[in-house]
Order: C-alpha cells, then sequence, then structure tokens
C-alpha cells in the first residue's frame, strides 16, 4: 500500500468494551471499508497463571488451569495431570483411562455447542445464539450430576478421576448426547444451509494450509484447511483410551479452494468433529470395564515428584493445549510450567488473515477462529 | 445453488422458526422456580464438628487458602473450628474430599450472594448450621 | 483644528440636549409597548382563531381523531403493546420467557423500562454538537409518527377522512409517507454524524446505504396498488380492494414490499446500521438517556408504520370481515403482519452492507417490476378482472 | 528409536551432521531434544523449517534456573513424520540476548514477546517487542523470573505453621 492511501484511514479500536470483544482488543487500521492493518492486542486477562502453578502442589494446579478456559475445562486441566502423571511415571487403571476419553469428548462437543451460539451472535442471528445453548445446558447438567460444578469439573487427578460414573449420570449423559444428535439436523439447516450465512462466510478469512502451519494455528482451525493433524491420532496420551478403538480424523476438502480453508469450512469443521466425539463416546461406552478409577498409590506419589522435565499434550477444542514442566528433587511444587493455550496462535493470526477484508467481516473472521482470551492472557 | 433452491432454504428456516414461537419456553420462572440440584452439587460447605479431628488436611488441600482453622476452639474433643471465606472459595471439591472423617460436605445451595462482601465470610457458627432447606444433610440435622 | 468642521465652530448646548433626552426615552418606551401589545394582540386572535376553528364540529372533530382516535394517544399505547408483543415474540424464537415480572405477563415492563431509561444520567461527547445531539432524536421521532395521519384506519374514522370531505385524505398521500420516511435515514446519518464518534458515524453512512439500496425496491413494489386502483391516495386504494386483496394479485410485491421495509427499518437481518459485533450500536452508540428512549421508540414506530402499510396497499385495509368495524379488521389483519415481520427478521443473519445493495437492486427491484408487468399483461388480456380490481 | 526416514532421529542427525557442537538427546516416542548452541539458534531452526515440511511451531519459552542462567526451549511439531523435536537453549547474564527466529516462524512472534517481557530475555531483530501481557507499570520486572517476590501473606491467613522453605536449585544447598 502506497503511504498516502493510509492518510485518509480511520483507526478503530474493536474492545476492550466492546460488545463482542469479551476482554480483548484489537486496533484496526480502516481505509474506506477495508481493513489494512490489524494490530491484536492482549492481556486483558493476563492473571500469571504460570507464577500462579509454581505455587501449587500438584493435586492443586489443574483447579488453576481449569479455569482459564471454562468452556473446555477438563480439556485444559488434562495436559497438567498428563505432565505430572509423565513425571511421577503413574500408571492409571483401565476404568480411569476411558472414564476420562469420554469426558473430555463430552466436554469437547459442550465445547462447541458454546461456540455454534457465539458465533451465529457475531453473525447477527440471536435465535441461533440461544438454540444450542439450551443443548449446552443439558451437558451441564450431567457434568454437574457426575462432579458437582458445571463448568469447572475438574474431574481428573493424578493416577485417575475423582468421581465414578454412576447410573444417573450415564442416563443424562445419553439425553444430552441423543439431544444433540437429534439438533444437528436443524443446526445445520440454521448454518450451513443458511443462504444468508453462506454469503457471510463462504471466502471469508482465508487461508492456506502452508499459512496456518507457520503461525502455529492447530485444531479445527487447520484439520478445515485438509491436514488431519490431530493429536488423538499422532501421539496420543497413554493413559488415555484413543487407541482402543477405530476412529476417523475429520477433515474438510474443499473442491473450490483445496488446501485452504474459509469461514465457511470451519464451521463445517466443527459440525464433523461434534459427529466424532458422539461415534468415540458410543464406541467407548461399552468397552468400560469394571474396577478402581484410581490407583491407590497416586496420591502418595503426586505429593512429591522426582527431578524431570514433562510434557503433557492433549487436542483441546481449540487446537493443541500442552503444559511443560519441570520439576526439582522432592518438588512439592513445579519449578516451571508452561501453558500453551491453543488461541495464542489463532488470536496471533488474525494480525495476517484480517488485512484485506471489509469491516463487517471482522466478526466472521475471528468468530470462525474460536478465539478464546484466556487461552492467550493465562 | 441457483435462487429456487436459495427459496427453499429461506422457506426452511421459516419454518424453523414458526415452529420455535409455539413451544415452550426452556427458562424457569427463576424466584419462584428451580432448577433441580442433584446431591453432588458442590454448593457451600457444612462442618460437622462432631466427627471432626482437626487434622488440617483441608486446609492443606484448599488451592485458594479459603479455608481458616482455629484449633484453639473446641466444642468437642478435638475438633476445631473453619472459617470458610466464600470470597475466594472456588469450590473445586478437594476440601471435601480429602476430609477422611466425614466432617465436611458440600449443600446443594448455591446461591449464597450477600448484600455484604463480610457476610460471605462463613464463620464457624454459620458453617456448621444451614438456614433454608434442606435442613437435613446426610443424615445430620442443622439449624 | 480639533473641534472645528469646515471653517466654523460647532456649537453643543448640553442642557438643550439633556432636556429632550426624556421624550426621547419616552418614546422608546412607547416604542417597545406597541411591539409588546401588538404581540400580545396578534397572539391573542390566532388564540381566538383557533378556538373559532375548533368549535366548528368538522375541526373538532378532526383535532379529536388528530389527538386521540385514531391519533396520537392510540399510537402510543399501540406503540407500548408493540414493543410488548416483540418482545415476547423475540423471547419465545429464542426459547425464553421474555418480560414476565411486572403487570399480567409482563405487559408494564415496558414503563419500568422507560422510566429506567429517562433516569439514566445523559452523557454528551465532548466532540458532539449539543443542541443537534439534543434535538434530532425528538425530530426522527415526529418524522416517524407524521405517515400514521395518512392510514386508513377505518372507512369514516381515521385521522384524513375520506376523500371529498372535509380534511380528506390527499390525493398523493402515498407519495408523501415515502417523502417522509426518505428523511429517516438522513437523521440517522445526521445523529451518526453530529455525535462525534467513528462507530456512530460508519453507523450512520450505513443507514443512508440502507434507503439508498432499499428504497427503490419499496417504491416500485407500491406501484403495483397504486396502478390498480388508479390512484395514488393511500384511502383510494384501501377503498378499491373491495373485491379483491391485491396480495392475490401481486404475492411477489408483497414479499418484496416486505423485504425493502425491513432493510428500510434496518432491523434484523439488514441491522449493518446498528450491528452490535462490529460497531457496537451504529449510530445509536452515543445516545443515552431519554434520547435513546425515543430512538427505540421510534425504531418500533417505524415498524409498525410499515406493517400498516402493507396491510393498506395488499390486504385490504379496513376491508374483511363486515360484521365488524373497519379499525378492528385492521388492527387484527396488522397484527398479522407484524408477526409475520418480526418472526421474518429474526430467522437470518445479519448481511454486509454490500450485499445489502446486493440484494436489493439484483433481485427486488426486477422481482418487483415482473410482478407489476405481469398484472399489467392480466388486466390487458382478462377484461373481467378490471371491475374486481377497481372496486365499488 | 527408529531410524525410519522422516523420524526424529534422522532429523537430529541430520542437524548434527551439518552442526557437529549440537547434541542430541531422545526422548521417549518419536521425539528427540538438540541442545543448541546460542548462535546457531537461527541456522538450525531454518534448517528444521526445510527439513520438515510441516514443522508446527508448537511452544517457545523460557525457564529461570537462577543465578542469572536461563534456559529457552523451542518446540516444534511434525504431523507427516508424527515426531516432536525440542531445542534447548542455554543462556548466561543478566539480561541475555539471543537472535529471533520470529521471521522463519511467525508463530514464534508473539512467543517471544511474551519470553522477553516475563524473562527479560532479548531478541535482536524481533519485529515488535512492545509488552504482550504486562501493564506498563510492571515494564522491567521480569514476573516471571524466581527473583520476583509474589505475596504470599495469604497462607498466613489459614491458621496453618509456615511452608517449609522451596527446595533449592540443582546444585546449590541451602
Amino acid at each position: 500500500m502506497s503511504p498516502d492511501i493510509l492518510d485518509e484511514s480511520c483507526v478503530i479500536w474493536f474492545g476492550p468494551q466492546h460488545v463482542s470483544a469479551h476482554g480483548w482488543a484489537a486496533k484496526l487500521t480502516l481505509v474506506g471499508d477495508y481493513i489494512v492493518e490489524c494490530d491484536p492486542n492482549a492481556g486483558y486477562f493476563h492473571r500469571s497463571a504460570e507464577k500462579c502453578l509454581e505455587f501449587r502442589n500438584f493435586r492443586q494446579g489443574s483447579m488453576i488451569l481449569e479455569r482459564i478456559c471454562m468452556m473446555e475445562a477438563f480439556l485444559g486441566e488434562y495436559p497438567y495431570i498428563a505432565a505430572v502423571e509423565k513425571i511421577a511415571d503413574l500408571e492409571v487403571p483401565e476404568r480411569a483411562k476411558i472414564m476420562r476419553t469420554i469426558m473430555m469428548e463430552f466436554n469437547r462437543i459442550h465445547s462447541y455447542q458454546f461456540w455454534f451460539g457465539q458465533f451465529a451472535g457475531e453473525l447477527g442471528l440471536f435465535a441461533m445464539l440461544l438454540w444450542p445453548w439450551v443443548d449446552r445446558e443439558y451437558s451441564l447438567d450431567a457434568f454437574e450430576q457426575l462432579t458437582g460444578s458445571r463448568h469447572t469439573v475438574s474431574y481428573a487427578t493424578p493416577g485417575g478421576v475423582k468421581y465414578d460414573f454412576t447410573p444417573k449420570f450415564l442416563s443424562k449423559m445419553d439425553i444430552a448426547l441423543s439431544r444433540c444428535r437429534n439438533r444437528m439436523p436443524l443446526f445445520d439447516d440454521m448454518l450451513a444451509g443458511s443462504p444468508t450465512f453462506r454469503l457471510r462466510a463462504e471466502g471469508v478469512g482465508q487461508y492456506t494450509a502452508k499459512q496456518a502451519l507457520k503461525w502455529g494455528l492447530s485444531g479445527p482451525n487447520i484439520k478445515a484447511c485438509g491436514i488431519p493433524m490431530d493429536l488423538r491420532k499422532d501421539d496420543p496420551d497413554p493413559n488415555l483410551a484413543y487407541d482402543m478403538i477405530d476412529w476417523e480424523v475429520p477433515t474438510i476438502h474443499n473442491e473450490d479452494h483445496p488446501g485452504e480453508c474459509d469461514a465457511f469450512d470451519r464451521l463445517h469443521q466443527r459440525f464433523k468433529e461434534i459427529e466424532t466425539s458422539l461415534d468415540i463416546i458410543e464406541k467407548l461406552l461399552p468397552l468400560l470395564p469394571e474396577g478402581p478409577i484410581i490407583d491407590p498409590k497416586a496420591r502418595g506419589k503426586a505429593n512429591r515428584l522426582p527431578e524431570g522435565e514433562g510434557y503433557g499434550r492433549v487436542e483441546g477444542a481449540r487446537g493443541i493445549t500442552t503444559v511443560w514442566l519441570k520439576t526439582m528433587e522432592k518438588a512439592q511444587t513445579p519449578w516451571r510450567a508452561k501453558i500453551r493455550g491453543p488461541c495464542f496462535a489463532s488470536y496471533y493470526s488474525l494480525k495476517h488473515i484480517v488485512p484485506g477484508a471489509r469491516f463487517a467481516d471482522f466478526p466472521a473472521i475471528f468468530g470462525s477462529l474460536d478465539p478464546y482470551p484466556g487461552w492467550w492472557d493465562r | 445453488m441457483g435462487f429456487v433452491g436459495n427459496l427453499g432454504d429461506i422457506f426452511r428456516i421459516l419454518k424453523h422458526v414458526f415452529r420455535q414461537v409455539f413451544r415452550r419456553p426452556f427458562t424457569y420462572f427463576y424466584p419462584w422456580e428451580d432448577r433441580p440440584y442433584p446431591e453432588t452439587t458442590r454448593g457451600r460447605h457444612i462442618h460437622v464438628r462432631e466427627t471432626c479431628t482437626g487434622c488440617a488436611q483441608c486446609v492443606r488441600a484448599c488451592p485458594v487458602a479459603a479455608i481458616h482453622i482455629d484449633k484453639e476452639d473446641k466444642k468437642f474433643e478435638k475438633d476445631c473450628a473453619l472459617t470458610f471465606d466464600y470470597t475466594r472459595c472456588i469450590f473445586c471439591g478437594d476440601c471435601v474430599r480429602s476430609c477422611r472423617f466425614e466432617a465436611l460436605f458440600h449443600t446443594p445451595i448455591v446461591d449464597i450472594s450477600e448484600g455484604d462482601r463480610e457476610d460471605l465470610i462463613y464463620g464457624p457458627d454459620k458453617i456448621t448450621t444451614l438456614d433454608r432447606d434442606p435442613l437435613e444433610w446426610r443424615g445430620w440435622r442443622f439449624r | 483644528m480639533v473641534g472645528s468642521l469646515g471653517g466654523y465652530d460647532m456649537q453643543f448646548d448640553f442642557f438643550t440636549w439633556f432636556g429632550g433626552l426624556w421624550d426621547w426615552i419616552y418614546g422608546i418606551l412607547l416604542w417597545f409597548w406597541a411591539i409588546i401589545k401588538w404581540l400580545g394582540i396578534w397572539i391573542l386572535d390566532i388564540i381566538d382563531g383557533i378556538w373559532i376553528l375548533a368549535s366548528i364540529p368538522e375541526n373538532f372533530m378532526f383535532l379529536f381523531r388528530a389527538i386521540i382516535m385514531p391519533g396520537l394517544i392510540f399510537l402510543l399505547l399501540a406503540l407500548i403493546f408493540t414493543i410488548w408483543f416483540t418482545r415476547k415474540i423475540w423471547a419465545r424464537i429464542q426459547d425464553r420467557r421474555g418480560p414476565t415480572h411486572l403487570g399480567k405477563y409482563g405487559g408494564y415492563q415496558l414503563f419500568a423500562d422507560a422510566i429506567k431509561l429517562m433516569g439514566k444520567e445523559i452523557i454528551i461527547p465532548d466532540k458532539a454538537k449539543a443542541w443537534l445531539y439534543r434535538i434530532l432524536p425528538s425530530l426522527l421521532l415526529v418524522i416517524v409518527l407524521i405517515p400514521f395521519a395518512f392510514i386508513p384506519w377505518d372507512p369514516y374514522w381515521n385521522i384524513m377522512g375520506p376523500p371529498g370531505a372535509a380534511y380528506g385524505d390527499l390525493s398523493v398521500s402515498l407519495v408523501l409517507v415515502f417523502a417522509l420516511l426518505t428523511a429517516v435515514p438522513v437523521f440517522s446519518l445526521l445523529i451518526g454524524w453530529v455525535t462525534g464518534s467513528k462507530y456512530s458515524l460508519i453507523g450512520g453512512f450505513r443507514a443512508a446505504n440502507n434507503q439508498f439500496a432499499a428504497e427503490i425496491p419499496m417504491v416500485i413494489s407500491s406501484v403495483g396498488p397504486a396502478m390498480l386502483a388508479g390512484s395514488l391516495s393511500l384511502f383510494s386504494i384501501v377503498a378499491a380492494q373491495t373485491s379483491i386483496w391485491y396480495i392475490v394479485l401481486l404475492p411477489i410485491n408483497f414479499a418484496t414490499f416486505m423485504v425493502a421495509s425491513i432493510a428500510s427499518v434496518g432491523t434484523f437481518p439488514f441491522d449493518a446500521p446498528v450491528a452490535d459485533s462490529e460497531i457496537i450500536f451504529g449510530w445509536r452508540t452515543e445516545l443515552s438517556g431519554i434520547y435513546f428512549t425515543v430512538i427505540y421508540f421510534a425504531e418500533f414506530a417505524e415498524q409498525m408504520l410499515y406493517s400498516a402499510l402493507m396491510v393498506s396497499l395488499f390486504l385490504g385495509g379496513f376491508n374483511g370481515l363486515p360484521f365488524l368495524p373497519g379499525i378492528v379488521n385492521f388492527i387484527i389483519k396488522w397484527l398479522v403482519v407484524y408477526f409475520i415481520f418480526t418472526v421474518v427478521t429474526s430467522s437470518f443473519y445479519r448481511l454486509r452492507q454490500d450485499q445489502i445493495v446486493h440484494l436489493c437492486w439484483k433481485y427486488l427491484i426486477p422481482l418487483s417490476i415482473l410482478n407489476v408487468v405481469l398484472v399489467m399483461f392480466a388486466m390487458a388480456y382478462l377484461p373481467w378482472l378490471v371491475p374486481l380490481v377497481v372496486g365499488g | 528409536m527408529s531410524d525410519t526416514p522422516g523420524s526424529a532421529s534422522t532429523v537430529a542427525r541430520a542437524v548434527i551432521n551439518k552442526y557437529p557442537k549440537i547434541e542430541s538427546k531422545p526422548l521417549d516416542g518419536n521425539k528427540v531434544e538438540l541442545v543448541v548452541p546460542i548462535e546457531k539458534i537461527r541456522d538450525v531452526v531454518a534448517m528444521l523449517d526445510e527439513e520438515i515440511s510441516d514443522a508446527l511451531p508448537e511452544s517457545m519459552f523460557g525457564v529461570d534456573l537462577t543465578e542469572n542462567k536461563y534456559e529457552l526451549i523451542y518446540i516444534f511439531w511434525s504431523h507427516l513424520g508424527k515426531m516432536l523435536i525440542q531445542l534447548r537453549v542455554q543462556l548466561e547474564g543478566e539480561t541475555p540476548e539471543i537472535e529471533s527466529v520470529a521471521d522463519i516462524f511467525p508463530g514464534l512472534e508473539w512467543h517471544e514477546r511474551e519470553t522477553h517481557e516475563l524473562f527479560g530475555i532479548g531478541f535482536k531483530n524481533h519485529p515488535d517487542l512492545r509488552p504482550l501481557l504486562l501493564p506498563e507499570e510492571l515494564e522491567g520486572q521480569f514476573p516471571l523470573r524466581k527473583s520476583f517476590k509474589t505475596d504470599r501473606s495469604r497462607m498466613d491467613e489459614t491458621g496453618l505453621p509456615k511452608p517449609k522453605p522451596r527446595p533449592a536449585p540443582r546444585g546449590e544447598s541451602s
């Protein structure tokens, strides 16, 4: 762009006290109706979770992590527990493995249900904002039945899980999942089947797979480009049950622009993710064996950890979520904990995706990337 | 898709929305009607001093230092007084899990908002009593 | 040479001058008194004239109709009902209950909201033009309320009577209604401009853009009824629909008029002017307190007005069940149209402003012209249709 | 460790062949750690970019080892090879400096910004080193360093005896 175009530019702050920018701010430079520069700003939610983790012992740390992103609380807390288990060399009973996996997929479905509503709300349809959230209520009821809390489940603990499945929980989960499955055609009609939605989402916020890899995007945002990059398949955690069953990584292959994805593809990808998660839960439930849910020695082992480094990774609802832990000899608390949130990369990539888009497309772009401020501010 | 296909989509969406108008709303009449809370709900705590041994495991388990223990204040043989600071409590349930003497429970009372900040700090008297239904919890009667 | 002018000195007798001063002041006082008296007489004359005019039965009835029924008071009550009705429908669509607490089914909720909004502090931004900020919202409400004078609620009992009567309907009232409605986005643009915020300026431009897109298909759609009735008077158009409602002949025009009117009001899905996910509340961002209340009322009044126009242009206005009064027929149809209007507005995603223009010009204009042309051919080749259409 | 093409050890061997100063250490699974000297970091990252066609810059962060010793850890993940490469750079000094790799992997730009403000590690040729997360009054304070003291007074309110002092770092007994 030539400098004289920028002379007529207008700077607009998108946030932090904005209706749909909840806790973040992007500085947009507009020329006419087009955005020429986007400067995302972070730090409005910064509570220094990494420093906080240095003062919590290994059973308390996951409470901090699940509060970073309430929508995928269990997926967020799990990498910390995986890292602790790796350092302490803990074995998890088979039953607990499958229960963890079921809970993770359930949490993932809940996260996408929330996201559908959020995205539709950002595109201006308030009916679709609340319809998926009604289904989400059933998922939350099931979480509450199992763990006692609706969002911050704090379900896993080093060496197993905290609460056993009860028949009441299983029936509530069945209600929630069947309702989710039954309402998928309706959401398909209201989102992907809506001509106005197609007008708003198609061709908006395109990027290629190569660019996405360079920016560090992961999860549905890169699977929509056709790359089946999924840690559940590629690098399954030994204490999860993903390798016990057969399942396929869902990807999108768009004929019009192979190797690229736009907002519509990312929505479609999340539809497929929900179907995969339902499928995984359906296949795992019959495999649930009888037995203990927690290794009885784990509590003592997790009190003091040997020196070591552990890297817990999990495929979250928004992408690769990892916690890197370093412990010193006989440590009660971690020496250093690094949280890698998936949205750190997707929020950063706004800087590259947004320029060239129309101002009205900005909500569609950031909505389709599914950013959650907790993940980059921590 | 074409023009006719789009028209079909539009009418299908209108049909969905039109049906929704005549459905029963999902939300509750909150102050008069509340959702049922399961027994596992992690609401405010109840402290049973009869069985408490003052081992302070709940205090050590708390990730936010919301529990204050006073070992001098004894009502029974070896119990202690607990003060819960609900301005800090995050209802993670670790104190209840760490209690091996069945002396600390969650109750399904979750609407504990108060007009004054100080009222949210539940002293030893307040944490051992319940002021509304259910007044009975896991076999113990509180009043 | 100070004091000498033209060769001789000026002579100034102070006492003579001072003696004449009183006369001079007295003259000025008389002059002022004359002005005040003249003004008083003038105002009294006007009041007298108004009394004389109002005491004529025809004029008195006109005033009664304009102020009480179906004029201002009726409109305000209808507005209150409409806002409640809209909120209930929106709530039902979104799986909620809507207002429930105040009054039966939350009927008094609007009063509570209005009192709350009026009680709020009015914050005028530093960069805003304060007097324009204060005056424009009420002007907008006035502009939106004036066209209701031309809505034919009833064969006899509406604000402007039947043509030919005293204060009869204008022969071009349809054009006048559109002329007044065109001013609404001008006010939106002005409000967006003078409130001194980038969000509101963008919103104002988008409001102008909406009107720019929606005006032409709307006017062309209303050409159909006007042509069939052979009149531009709203009353005559309604009166011509005794045998057949024009929606039977002009269904596509009804649809295009509805879409164009939604776009013109600027509510969902054409709410790019007030798109809250990008430009907070568009041109209304900086309005606060009573000014926001007024704007909020004006939006609903505009939706009511378009529903009423749809009823009178396409659904036969006061024609309907013969044993009911005309106004009851009108209101029943009006509620049904308003319900459809609200359902349509809350089913689609917000369109981008270039897509609004695209939709309106590329689809709505050809469709509305197509229907008008089809009906023209029908009138030409089906002679038995003509007496049905012109009405009796 | 498997030696199939595309495995992590193959990449590690290729890197070591080119830059013999680098040590490699296998981790569990198809993962490898390379201890890279401070001046070689740009070369190694550029080489990883060439060798691995779908390298994902997963994470990059600093570790404070006290006594002005720091470690930087870069983590790269490849989906096709299903391998994880972890680079470890040891730094020393009051405010150590290292070459930025943000132009090779743009995804690391914000990670470097964050490390800069939280640890005080400088990144040469970084396009934009404004603070990312911290407010202005904490600039130059480096909160994630061990020398940054946080408020521990809350633990006193619990009525418990004072917690034992934190275990000292390696090679140190206090």
